[in-house]
């Protein structure tokens, strides 16, 4: 590739370059080199000023944001506050949309110009997250985007922005190709131009990288990690990401089911994953190590709660959960079930690394305890029906906002659809205390005491074995030496973060 | 080949029902014709209503045709490729429906008759079909292809083994390779074979469809010979179609001719053969061919054989015809008797009276 | 016993064709099959011979062997084909192709197969023209026009752009015979060209083929199973039976008087012949396999008058220009009631 | 011609209002595109609006008709996850899937045809032999592994050819193609080549049996009879007589090519309806498989079509007996 | 030309010993070294499916007896416990590639020859069906088969797979839905033919039930060209079944089929681990190519100008 030039392979999609249609991380990749958002996020996962240079809660309500002056769109026009009332509005009203930005901005329920670049937020309750969401929506400006469509971006007539690229062409299924924004008022980039190639099969995005049709990868396939590493043509990076594979269980029915039968196949009595102790057994009998470091080649470390190590409301007393057969089988008898039972643990087999493979392997590690499974493995589109009724099911979730209370609102709270509680708790896990706790940390301001309370609810809820936690998913990428990539904890594969390799 | 009669019981008494009533002819067909048209669908019909494209051509396979098959006598039915006979022959057996006029079996009109009544008229009327390597299920082995029928149908009181070995006797084959498939036989055993097995079903009726026009030379003769004394021993009655005069008219007691889906002239066989009234059937009978000819050079005969998708208008000879006159291309000439049953359809003969 | 024929032989020159004790074999699994075994006649220019015989008795293959055309694994195993003073079946492959279609033709039984249905009749007959003569295009369909004219073919230039199939049986086979008498050949060999078609048109086909033999002066040999037809055409006949010539003659000779019992069997069975009404008289039996010949005439199986003196090896016996392989010859005068 | 033109199109509607009601039923059954594609987090709130944006609320009955109604009036719905017209997503990647069928038939038959009449020909030789073997691999090994070992070969090990994508195009009729470069022909080279090795397969059997069918034809003999060189008695005679069904064949597996460049494409990274039917099938986006299969008819449709009037062209003897039964 | 009639040839077969059509078949069939090989090579391999669980050192099928430490094994190492060796490796469950093989020989087989058998089945009934009665039964039947032939595999699949759940018998169901237009076509074209033959005419003037005719006498003449179809089928479905695998909708994960191993191994055929999805697919290949042979032979057999 000729100098100044920099070509990306995407394992993703990108479905459209309308940065408020479809929230996916590929889209998001676009989104983050064509416009700016108030605020961002650095490779390792700290909140930063973006277009906005300051924030603070003016009241547990109104959160007040400065915005940075002398930024210009691409086409030259300045930036202003208007901008931000109008990206507000349009991310939440995206027409046709599958959704998905409407949740970062679930908090503000109304947004209030000053001045020129000053901006006012209020929340109908204390919401500390708010700036960490904000990290999510591209601010769009109200000159172009005024009444412009999906199609319009996609286009490139409305892809005006103010970030450190601008849009050349846009191919669905192939391509998209993107030009060096000068003006851009951060450090000035190396790239002149960027490709983003959408190379959707792990082979011949290696294939492509080892041909040098791309200069860095994402996603790369835990497979090829090993010989990646001991190539001295390219360079792996990698990361602790934000994204958990766990499984839950069911705590809705009282009885078992036809997944959830003894050992004749006949259903269960009483649902065993409402025993904590069988729930423990469950989670002490998995090798998470073993899983780790021989199925997903280190591509993933063994975990016992949702963020990396020193993430913020990391919680340093909640361990990895001991890999103990004896003590399993022994907490199995305790519970009633010296002989074992069988269980099916459903797994989607489409939609996180290995997920079929990891579910087998937990399957392994349960058969041994006495607990034969069955790995039940469909597709994402087919696995979703039955979500409710799974006795044991694998997914898997990202924190986006980098703490712990995303996860503990969404997956661990009593199911509220009034209040968007629970929304991922498919299993009806349900905790009073924990619910309290979490939503008393959820509307706490002030970080440090948020932070405590956090933490306390992490090991509620694993004394609790609300679920069980088996992976923390690490985050690569590949690039030819040449090439320098910083990884990033939120998956992204940015430009701004791959810088020409110092001649040594 | 023997002779001796030697007919079984059930057969007489068969034959016995159909001497009662003589006078009704056993087949008759009235008026019948048969159009093989493609199938139009709506579209096809809506899209030909508008002009947009001409009408697919229909072939009008036999046009009006009366022929009646009485009781012990045969019926030559002779004419060229295509002119309609084995259209009529399986129209007469019931395989075909008839596109307009009446079939009947022993007076009662088939369209009228029940499905159970219809299936036993057909198995009255059988076939012999003229080839003999596609006329048998070449993967069924001879005692089932004999038996298949009338096992199905019930005819047989005793057990089946007997009963085709006397039918395959009786066509002049050794039951003991009643085990063997059709391939493993030569044309006339096979032939022999298609016999027994439209024999087995006690019929009235044999339709021989150019039986013997596949067979060689010197086999034809013996099925030929096969067919006259099974005629003897069972009063059967024969619809014999050919083109070949000879066997013709060695075979028939009567003689009708064929031309273009019509039949032009009717008459017993001697009459035919010594005083044939229409032009194309002394074309015919001059171009028979015989051994005794003379090596000789003949007249050439005018015309090709017409399409039958367009025939021609009036009369469907006049193109050929070297006596044709400007009414026989408009009109179309009906039968008339031109002598006590002598029929004939020819313009010709209103000329001379 | 080919030296019996060649007592009658004409003189030298004026021989178009002369086959010699030809044996055309096919190895198959199950054995040797000599569809042609020791087949011996020959032709001055001008005659036409007739070939009889039942199906599978060998016609063809002797029409393929003379052709050049025999399917493989079929082959030439012994005798010879003398054609203008050469042996046939000595010739390299492009020698005899040249000679195909230029010197000797052929025109086959069914004409529904014989013209290729995928191209024109022009094209058909054209290419014939240019695969031996260099001539122009323009030139080839003149002489094409011509040739279909000739044989009585209707505006013929009109009939060289139409396909196969719009053409009537009678139309195809005359097309087939135009094509074959393009180059005024020697030699014509018809195999069964008029089986498949109606009487009339038949008749018309045998005189147009006869008159232009006639005027042409070519050679004919007329391959067929229907002793009428040959009976109206044919100079010479030449009776075959399970791969041999039984009897070969002038043919009021063959035809009036035959010697052979397979012939004189073949003769009788014509229902006119026959008394209408009355049982045909027949040949009992069945023709025996080419693998399992019996013995020495191979028609005794079927022959009344068989006995051990049959076993013995047939050699051709020969009666002036009449010619016979039966040791119980039907007796001139009582050959035929 | 006309009628049957017609006939042919309403069959194709019958075929297209048949499918897209299983479609709709199936896609219900399969799962709830909602579910797919809304984010994890969202709300009750979020999922309803979503929901009644995508007209799921509706009976499914009524959505059928809603359906039929606009698609009367060209308009076949909005892709879920797109959010443009469905038939515009797909039309704009079927000039890839075309790109890539199209050469791959291509491949088929000027590897197949010269092939299978070498191996009719000579059919006891061992060249002819080691094609017809050779064929039966074409035949027996799934696409997918032989896609797999096209890109270890060829852009792994040797690194001659890239492994995905369509590489650069060119702009001919509005349209980008990656046959016009010299970069686009390299991507489309092995993609192609996995996708054709079935048909290359196919065509050499079927001009293998073509020929042995041909060869003791009666006309055949006739044409040696009249002195032709071998060179015109095969490359007129029986070639002509050949390519009837081939080119039958080649229309209707056409349709099949472009089934089985789901495969391809999604091995090949090739931009093309097939891969895009793959994600929208995982993410139940129904309007888009409804317009893909639609498409799909049209062009099974058109195709027939095109074969049926080349049939004609090839095989004068249709014209006459008509189409009818 | 009436091409059979050679009565010389009749005559023999009349005077000769009775040879029966099967008898006749066995020495044509044995007439290519190739494919008594690939005969051989089949039964060999159904034997193999058959006894899978006699010679398999392992159930792969058994959870409990894999080990996810002894994962993507080079093969002729031996297990960790140190009870087996494992010739051909394992793969990322730890799962012993040949027993793999032999239990996933099983499973395609099965569901080739199942899928192709009800496909055959369903599909020649119609097609004779629709060939015998004609007109409207036939345009229904035709229309069907278009429809089918119209929609992609992947997405019937799919629906099966959302009716029904996942399972062996609901990729059979899937495979036969997406191969019994095949055979109907099939048989619809040779029974077009054969409807026309004057055996046809022949039982109907016998006033033979219409199902007989078409199972008593049209099906048997119409089997030549159905059994060639029917090897090409089964080898399809092997086939068809491993791609389903290969996206995702094929058999149960944990009990894979040839396809599925390939599939699961495909990860690792990049970084050196090629054993995991090289060996299944020689085995899948054997298995195709055994068919195929088998097939091929069929054809010449039953093609009867081919014979001799
Ligand atoms: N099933 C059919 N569909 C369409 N046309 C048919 C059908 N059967 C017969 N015909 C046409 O009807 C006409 C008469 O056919 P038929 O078979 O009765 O003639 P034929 O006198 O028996 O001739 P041949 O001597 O050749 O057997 C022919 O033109 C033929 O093409
Ligand atoms: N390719 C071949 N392989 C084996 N035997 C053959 C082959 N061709 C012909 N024969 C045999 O040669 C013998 C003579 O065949 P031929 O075709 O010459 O007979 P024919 O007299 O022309 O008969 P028909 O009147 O049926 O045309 C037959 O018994 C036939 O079985
Ligand atoms: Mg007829
Ligand atoms: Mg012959
Ligand atoms: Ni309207």
């Amino acid at each position: 590739a000729p100098a100044g030039s920099l070509n990306i392979g995407l394992g993703g999609a990108v479905t459209t370059i309308d940065p408020h249609f479809f929230n996916a991380t590929p889209n998001q990749v676009i989104a983050h080199c064509l416009f700016d958002r108030l605020t961002e996020r650095s490779p390792s996962g700290r909140l930063e000023p973006g277009l906005a240079l300051s924030w603070k809660a003016v009241t547990p309500t109104v959160w007040e944001m400065k915005l940075r002056p002398n930024v210009k769109w691409s086409d030259g026009k300045p930036f202003t506050a208007d901008d931000v009332l109008f990206t507000i509005n349009r991310a939440r009203n995206v027409p046709n949309s599958p959704g998905g930005f409407s949740g970062f901005l679930r908090d503000i329920a109304k947004a209030e110009r000053v001045d020129d670049l000053t901006l006012r937020l209020v929340t109908p309750a204390p919401a500390p997250n708010l700036p960490a969401q904000l990290a999510f929506v591209a601010i769009v400006s109200r000159h172009a985007g005024e009444g412009a469509s999906t199609d319009d971006y996609n286009a490139g007539r409305k892809t005006i922005g103010t970030g450190p690229y601008k849009l050349v062409k846009y191919v669905p299924g192939d391509r998209v190709e993107l030009e060096r924004n000068d003006a851009w008022w951060g450090p000035k980039q190396p790239w002149q131009t960027v490709t983003f190639r959408l190379i959707p099969n792990p082979a011949a995005r290696v294939s492509a990288l080892l041909a040098g049709g791309v200069d860095v990868i994402d996603d790369v396939p835990p497979a090829d990690l090993p010989n990646l590493s001991k190539n001295k043509a390219v360079h792996v990076a990698s990361i602790p990401g934000m994204r958990l594979i766990f499984l839950a269980l069911n705590f809705k029915a009282k009885t078992g089911s036809k997944w959830a039968t003894d050992t004749d196949g006949k259903p269960l009595a009483k649902n065993p994953m409402l025993d904590r102790r069988v729930r423990l057994a469950l989670s002490e009998s998995i090798n998470r190590t073993a899983i780790a470091d021989r199925l997903m080649q280190k591509t993933a470390v063994a975990t016992g709660q949702w963020l990396p190590p020193g993430a913020y409301s990391y919680a340093n007393s909640v361990k990895v959960p001991p890999y103990d057969v004896g003590e399993a089988k022994k907490l199995l008898a305790e519970a009633g079930f010296p002989q074992g039972f069988k269980l099916t643990l459903q797994t989607p087999n489409d939609r996180y690394p290995n997920d079929a493979g990891v579910a087998q392997a937990v399957a392994q590690m349960w058969s041994r305890i006495g607990v034969q499974t069955t790995v039940d493995a469909r597709p994402w589109n087919v696995y979703q029906r039955e979500r409710d009724d799974y006795m044991a099911a694998l997914w898997g979730w990202g924190s986006p906002t980098l703490e712990a209370g995303y996860l503990l609102s969404n997956v661990l709270e009593t199911p509220d659809k009034s209040k968007g509680h629970g929304v991922f708790n498919f299993g009806n896990y349900s905790n009073p205390q924990l619910d309290s706790l979490t939503d008393k940390a959820m509307s706490t301001l002030d970080d440090g005491t948020r932070e405590k309370l956090l933490v306390e609810a992490v090991e509620m809820a694993s004394r609790d074995v609300a679920m069980i936690p088996l992976l923390q998913m690490s985050n690569f990428w590949a690039t030819r030496v040449g090439y320098v990539m910083t990884p990033r904890m939120d998956e992204r594969t940015l430009p701004i973060n791959v810088a020409p390799e110092a001649a040594k | 080949m023997n002779t001796t009669s030697e007919a079984g019981s059930d057969l007489q008494a068969a034959a016995a029902c159909g001497a009662r009533r003589a006078e009704v002819p056993i087949v008759e067909m009235q008026d019948v014709s048969k159009v093989f048209a493609p199938r139009l669908g709506l579209i096809e019909k809506g899209v030909t209503k508008l002009g947009l494209a001409r009408p697919a051509p229909a072939v009008h396979a036999v046009q009006g045709v009366s022929l009646a098959l009485r009781k012990g006598r045969v019926l030559g039915l002779v004419g060229e490729s295509g002119c309609g006979k084995s259209t009529l022959g399986r129209i007469a057996a019931g395989i075909l429906p008839v596109s307009s006029g009446r079939l009947m079996w022993h007076g009662e009109d088939v369209a009228h008759m029940s499905a159970k009544q219809r299936r036993r008229g057909r198995l009255r009327t059988q076939m012999v079909f003229q080839n003999p390597f596609a006329a048998l299920n070449p993967r069924m082995r001879v005692s089932d292809i004999v038996g298949e029928a009338p096992r199905q149908h019930g005819l047989i009181d005793g057990p089946v083994a007997p009963y085709v070995d006397e039918q395959l006797r009786r066509a002049g084959l050794d039951p003991s390779l009643k085990d063997r498939y059709p391939h493993q036989f030569s044309g006339g055993q096979r032939q022999r074979i298609g016999i027994a097995r439209a024999l087995a079903v006690k019929p009235d009726v044999l339709i021989c469809d150019e039986a013997v026009a596949a067979l060689d030379v010197s086999i034809q003769a013996q099925i030929v010979n096969l067919f006259m004394s099974l005629r003897e021993r069972l009063d059967l009655t024969y619809l014999f179609i050919s083109h070949d005069l000879g066997i013709v008219r060695h075979l028939s007691d009567d003689v009708a001719i064929m031309y273009l889906g019509r039949v032009i002239e009717e008459a017993p066989a001697h009459e035919i053969f010594s005083h044939a009234n229409h032009p194309y059937t002394r074309l015919l009978l001059e171009e028979m061919p015989r051994i005794d000819t003379k090596n000789r050079t003949f007249p050439l005969v005018q015309g090709d054989l017409p399409s039958p998708l367009a025939p021609p208008s009036g009369c469907h000879f006049h193109p050929r015809c070297p006596f044709a006159f400007a009414r026989c291309r408009t009109e179309k000439p009906l039968l008339k008797e031109v002598q006590a049953g002598h029929w004939s359809a020819c313009h010709l003969n209103d000329q001379g009276s | 016993m080919t030296d019996i024929i060649d007592q009658h032989a004409p003189p030298r020159s004026d021989v178009v064709l002369d086959v010699r004790g030809l044996k055309t074999w096919f190895p198959t699994r199950a054995g040797e099959v000599k569809a042609v075994d020791e087949v011996s006649f020959s032709l001055t220019r001008g005659r036409v011979l007739g070939l009889v015989g039942e199906s599978g008795s060998g016609k063809s293959v002797t029409g393929f062997s003379i052709m050049g055309q025999l399917e493989p694994p079929g082959r030439v195993v012994e005798g010879s084909i003398l054609f203008g003073g050469r042996d046939l079946t000595t010739l390299d492959r492009e020698s005899m192709r040249r000679l195909r279609g230029k010197r000797i033709a052929m025109i086959f039984q069914d004409p529904m197969m014989t013209l290729n249905p995928v191209l024109k009749v022009g094209t058909q007959m054209i290419e014939a023209i240019l695969a031996h003569d260099q001539v122009s295009k323009a030139q080839a369909r003149e002489r094409s026009t011509a040739a279909l004219a000739a044989v009585g073919i209707p505006s013929p230039a009109e009939r060289l752009s139409a396909y196969p199939h719009q053409l009537s049986g009678g139309m195809r086979q005359r097309v087939a015979i135009a094509i074959a008498l393009l180059h005024r050949p020697e030699l014509i060999i018809a195999d069964e060209p008029t089986t498949a078609l109606d009487v009339t048109i038949q008749a018309q086909i045998i005189a147009q083929v006869q008159r232009l033999v006639r005027e042409l002066g070519m050679t004919l040999i007329w391959i067929t199973h229907d002793l009428s037809v040959v009976s109206r055409l044919a100079d010479d006949v030449a009776v075959m039976y399970a791969g041999r010539i039984v009897e070969y003659g002038k043919a009021e000779d063959v035809l009036n008087a035959p010697r052979h019992r397979y012939t004189v069997g073949l003769i009788e069975s014509v229902p006119s012949r026959n008394r209408p009404g009355e049982r045909l008289r027949q040949i009992d039996g069945i023709t025996p396999s080419l693998l399992a010949l019996p013995t020495g005439c191979a028609f005794r199986t079927r022959c009344d008058a068989a006995d051990a003196q049959c076993a013995a090896a047939q050699p051709l016996r020969t009666h002036g220009t009449h010619s016979h392989r039966c040791c119980h010859p039907v007796a001139a005068h009582e050959a035929l009631r | 011609m006309i009628s049957w033109i017609g006939r042919r199109v309403v069959q194709a509607l019958f075929v297209v209002i048949a499918m897209s009601a299983i479609v709709f039923v199936g896609v219900n059954v399969i799962g709830d595109p909602v579910q797919v594609l809304v984010p994890p987090d969202a709300t009750q709130a979020e999922r309803l609006a979503l929901i009644h944006q995508f007209g799921l609320d509706q009976p499914i009955g009524r959505q059928y008709l809603a359906f039929a109604a606009a698609a009367l009036h060209g308009d076949f719905g909005r892709s879920f996850v797109f959010g443009q017209p469905a038939m515009h997503v797909i039309l704009e990647r079927m000039p890839a899937t075309l790109e890539l069928a199209v050469s791959a038939t291509l491949l088929a038959v000027v590897i197949g045809i010269p092939l299978g009449l070498y191996a009719g020909l000579r059919p006891r030789s061992t060249m002819a032999r080691t094609i017809m073997g050779g064929s039966i691999l074409g035949f027996s090994l799934p696409t997918f592994w032989v896609g797999l070992l096209l890109i270890m070969v060829f852009s792994v090990q040797l690194g001659w050819l890239p492994a995905s994508g369509r590489g650069q195009t060119s702009l001919l009729f509005g349209v980008q193609w990656s046959f016009l470069t010299w970069d686009g022909l390299h991507h489309l080279l092995l993609p192609s080549v996995n996708l054709a090795l079935f048909q290359i397969s196919l065509m050499i059997r079927l001009v293998r049996a073509g020929v042995r069918e041909t060869m003791p034809q009666e006309f055949i003999k006739f044409a040696r009879a009249k002195g032709l060189t071998e060179t015109r008695v095969i490359g007129v005679h029986v070639l002509k007589n050949i390519m009837i069904p081939v080119v039958t064949v080649i229309g209707l597996e056409f349709g099949s090519v472009i089934a089985f460049s789901v495969v391809t494409e999604s091995i090949f990274g090739w931009p093309g309806m097939g891969k895009l039917i793959i994600d929208s099938i995982n993410q139940l986006d129904r309007p888009l498989i409804v317009a893909y299969l639609i498409i799909v008819v049209a062009f099974f449709v058109t195709i027939n079509l095109i074969v049926d009037l080349l049939y004609t062209a090839l095989d004068p003897r249709v014209r006459l007996e008509g189409r009818g039964n | 030309m009436e091409p059979a009639i050679s009565p010389v040839s009749d005559s023999q077969r009349a005077l000769g010993a009775p040879e029966t059509p099967w008898r006749r078949f066995y020495r044509a069939f044995t007439g290519s070294k190739l494919a008594v090989a690939g005969l051989v090579l089949f039964v060999a391999i159904a034997l193999i499916a058959v006894f899978a669980p006699l010679l398999a050192a392992q159930n792969p099928y058994d959870l409990a007896q894999l080990d996810v430490l002894d994962g993507r094994m080079k093969p002729l190492t031996k297990a960790s416990s140190g009870a087996l060796t494992y010739w051909l490796g394992t793969d990322d469950q730890g799962r012993d590639i040949l027993s793999g093989i032999f239990y996933g020989l099983r499973i395609s087989l099965s569901v080739g020859l199942v899928s192709a058998f009800i496909g055959a089945l369903i599909g020649s009934s119609l097609g004779l069906t629709a060939a015998y009665f004609g007109r409207r039964v036939d345009s229904v039947i035709m229309r069907l088969v278009d429809l089918q032939l119209s929609f992609p595999t992947i997405l019937i699949a799919l629906m099966i797979l959302a009716f029904l759940g996942k399972g062996v018998v609901n990729v059979v169901i899937a495979l036969v839905i997406a191969e019994w237009a095949a055979y109907a076509r099939t048989a619809r074209g040779a029974a077009l033919v054969e409807r026309h033959k004057e055996y046809v005419e022949a039982a109907e003037a016998l006033a033979i039930p219409s199902a007989k005719i078409i199972f008593r006498h049209l099906l048997p003449n119409c089997l030549p060209p159905l059994i060639v179809i029917a090897t090409v089928q089964v080898a399809r479905a092997i086939a068809l079944e491993a791609t389903l695998s290969f996206l995702g909708v094929g058999v149960p994960v944990t009990e894979p089929s040839l396809g599925l191993l390939i599939a699961n191994g495909y990860q690792y055929m990049l970084s050196g681990e090629y054993w995991i999805s090289f060996f299944p697919g020689i085995a899948l290949l054997l298995v195709i190519v055994s068919i195929n042979l088998i097939g091929d032979q069929l054809r010449d057999v039953l093609n009867p100008r081919g014979q001799e």
